[in-house]
């Protein structure tokens, strides 16, 4: 098999299961209790907290862990809009869904919602921003970078536009977070999602990072775990495992980026070149280094993707959240993409693990596969 | 979201696909918002089917359906294509995914749609023996 | 080392470890992803779903996994009172924090909230619940089995009472379920949660059942994972591990609890007989097969712990989320039992890895331990 | 919340444990509500503490800081002992979980409580000399 949708959930590394083991056998104690067994537990969280603040550039004490990226985003969304003052609260129309629809729940109970448009690239202008924040804006949340079209936003610049306001700025960077340099003091957010399952870790992990005095409201009520703001018995395995992983992910990271971009460059220019009737969405520069998003006329991306798994290759058609559903992509519709193309795109995304053998396989696999859904089209022109 | 091996059997390798040159009848069903597509040619002699073929714009169910059920009115009467469901569509591909409902009531909307041109390119109104078709422009909702 | 902290967290079944670890290797795939591997996730999942259902006595529909026994209260209370037209709420005085922060949180945002008090065997009296109900009362939460002291509720009679009323009732069953029959068809709750780490699964993963029907609003709003209901990427390791401990919980259940009643009960026996002044917290009978919890007077709980540390016995002192609270137990407290002595208990839990010669080993080093504690201590008459 | 080595040692081998038969000032402090109570006996000559001992109800830090606490005035002034701070009894244990600080607090005030005890059993107000204690009754709130 070719596994290219790395961006909907990477394996779990060897090295990074094996520190997860001691947890899943004989290390099996609850970090609240106060015996040994207890404080071992403990004290490989705290390590593990303190791995993923010096990937993130964070302080250990800013660093929450959490049950996925989701309940981050969850966490940090609701619980920032309710401790805010105002009522106005503004994000991006290309969010994850997580994002999303927690803004959409906002805004039916008392929020008002500024969705900021994106341009054909996928990128955010900051002047938006700007003339979007109103006196009650409350509550910025932009995705660092997208999982569908891997557009890279500039976050640094938008935090120092919601921070001239005044106004706490929140990032979803699960898709950035392991992949490209992501570090909150340099970008100056005040929070950031991230989830372990995109970066060779465990899933069912997550961690929101926030900032030494927002205010946040609580999202998960319960017992004094994780400095007494989220409840539940710990993950520890997951957390261990997430420890690992960022570190292995900040290891190296720039050699890694130059190599996956390779890949997907090579797969960029082969496509464009051998396939006719298909674009690149999103940026060409400012985009993760595993990212591919193209469309192609005429063919709806599930009866593509199956017929690629039938060759060996897992790739995706957008966000793996929605797969089962029956809309097109909100990310292509607001690249301003007709609805035909908008579900015809397909996602590959690679990691380190693949070779440019794989490359040229999928290469050769898609163009039969593209021209044969085109023949079946009553579409194609 | 599980297809059963009938239905990837049908996606993987659809019967009836392409199009007839001198169909007597064709029918479109489906929209671009909602991203399924069906259209149907038929060569209708006789009041008996003696050909039909599809092209198909839509997912794994999309394909499989129209391959199902070009299968299933081929070499019938009109009457008895008349008379095909989506159910029995769904029950010959051993069951579809709750979210692929849609495209057997597709299909079978565009068999009926199809025989509705036989009709029309007759003079003849298909409404009252075909019925009025379910079947919706581009602004109708995606989920049924 | 002895554990008999059972009620805190479980070891992790061996032969669960065996079940989750493809998942935690080569079938890394994103259960919503379309291709082989994905689809081979989301069948574990559906397998999963349907063996903890057929503990549950629930459809399997009715099954939705969560990333933690507290999320499940979270989602369960938040999201019924929300969706429930009065705004009255009913709950006991000795729920777990992960109910009763909920309840406190609700009474902070416009809920009027009554705590039925307990006997001073801690059961909740069924014409109490009767007596608070008010016609705007709209959820009525009450635990299956209490996590400090054992004790069982009437859960059917209560769920009557809440029927009656035509209010819906959820039950934290945490405890409960895997260690005594528990069978939400015949119990008739409308909700129920249940976390995997207390039955021999692995941390950070729960389940909320919810009876179809029941209306609830969402907690976790994102991808469509879990019939639409629960966004995540799923946590299929755990998943899967939570499905096979429950099905090994529920194999020859009666014959473990048993086997564990007498080691509770021959514990119980020997201590009240060797070291006086102290007494057993909750019900006699109407408790669970694992759970111990006795006070001795004049002498404080960690204290305790920390010594039964030293001689290799792990266990506890109430609920393992509140170590490293000041606060005395609320539970005791709601017995009747004065502050001193609620600070001084002693919760062990057996499981049926437990032996009797452990039994008379704790027995052994306890008798020491207090005598010296209460030596040192200025309370001691 | 992890103990350091030497909290744990006094913890486990408390020094200084016991009463004093013939105590010439004895100090309690700290309340059964918080779950910690220290008493403290001294045996004062000439200025000098010559003997001191402890008994402690509560956790862990309870009792390794009241171990502390009297091992660093014994043999002290009582001017000395008057200028032992919690921050003192802290660092000589290498530290507390932040929980547990308020141990450290009472173990000060548990030492001034008892040299106040001492000048009023000799009918001087000792408050000029040892401050109002912070210490409270029943009714206090467990957090510091
Ligand atoms: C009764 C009860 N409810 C809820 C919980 C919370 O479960 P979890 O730790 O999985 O969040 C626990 C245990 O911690 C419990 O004992
Ligand atoms: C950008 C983005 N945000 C949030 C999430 C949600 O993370 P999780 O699946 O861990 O809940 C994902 C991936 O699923 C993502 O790509």
């Amino acid at each position: 098999m070719i596994y290219v949708d790395n961006a909907a959930t990477t394996a779990l590394k060897p090295e990074v299961l094996d520190k997860m083991m001691p947890y899943l056998t004989s290390q099996y104690g609850n970090p609240s209790s106060i015996y040994d067994l207890g404080r071992q537990a403990k004290a490989a969280i705290e390590q593990a907290r303190a791995s993923v603040a010096s990937v993130l550039g964070a302080n250990a004490n800013e660093v929450y862990f959490t049950g996925s990226g989701s309940e981050a985003d969850n966490w940090a969304i609701k619980g920032m809009a309710h401790a805010a003052k105002g009522k106005h609260i503004i994000t991006s129309a290309i969010e994850h869904h997580a994002v999303l629809h927690c803004f959409e729940y906002l805004a039916k109970n008392g929020f008002d919602v500024t969705y900021l448009p994106v341009d054909s690239h996928g990128i955010v202008n900051p002047d938006d921003l700007k003339a979007a924040i109103k006196p009650e804006t409350g509550l910025i949340s932009i995705m660092a970078a997208n999982n569908e079209i891997g557009t890279i936003q500039p976050i640094s610049q938008l935090a120092k536009i919601a921070h001239e306001g005044k106004i706490p700025f929140h990032t979803d960077a699960v898709q950035a977070f392991g992949h490209i340099p992501f570090n909150v003091s340099d970008l100056g957010v005040d929070a950031a999602s991230v989830s372990a399952h995109k970066l060779g870790g465990p899933k069912g992990v997550g961690v929101l990072y926030i900032k030494r005095g927002t205010r946040i409201g609580q999202f998960m009520h319960g017992g004094a775990q994780e400095y007494g703001r989220r409840a539940s018995t710990e993950n520890v395995a997951g957390i261990v495992g997430f420890g690992h992983a960022a570190a292995l992910a900040a290891d190296g990271m720039e050699e890694k980026i130059k190599k996956v971009s390779s890949l997907r460059d090579s797969f960029i220019t082969q496509v464009l070149n051998e396939i006719p009737k298909c674009r690149l969405n999103g940026h060409s520069k400012q985009r993760l280094p595993g990212n591919v998003n193209i469309s192609f006329d005429y063919i709806e991306g599930e009866s593509l993707l199956l017929l690629l798994d039938m060759k060996g290759i897992a790739a995706s058609s957008g966000s793996a959240c929605t797969s089962g559903s029956l809309d097109p992509s909100h990310v292509l519709l607001a690249l301003g993409l007709p609805h035909e193309t908008a579900h015809g795109s397909l996602r590959v995304s690679f990691s380190e693990n693949n070779t440019m053998q794989e490359v040229d396989k999928i290469v050769k696999e898609l163009v039969p596969i593209v021209a044969r859904l085109r023949e079946m089209s009553p579409l194609t022109e | 979201m599980l297809y059963s091996e009938k239905v990837m059997d049908h996606f993987a390798n659809p019967h009836n696909m392409g199009e007839i040159e001198d169909a007597n009848a064709i029918g479109e069903v489906g929209n671009k918002k909602c991203g399924d597509i069906m259209k149907i040619y038929m060569k209708i002699e006789d009041d008996i089917i003696k050909d039909v073929k599809f092209k198909t714009f839509g997912c794994g169910a999309a394909i499989a359906t129209s391959s199902m059920a070009t299968d299933l009115v081929k070499g019938k009467t009109i009457k008895e294509a008349l008379e095909l469901t989506n159910k029995a569509v769904v029950e010959a591909l051993e069951g579809l995914p709750p979210v692929k409902m849609h495209c057997s009531v597709l299909a079978e909307e565009a068999i009926k749609s199809t025989i509705a041109d036989y009709y029309k390119r007759q003079g003849i109104d298909p409404e009252p023996i075909v019925g009025t078709s379910k079947s919706c422009g581009d602004d109708c909702p995606c989920d049924e």
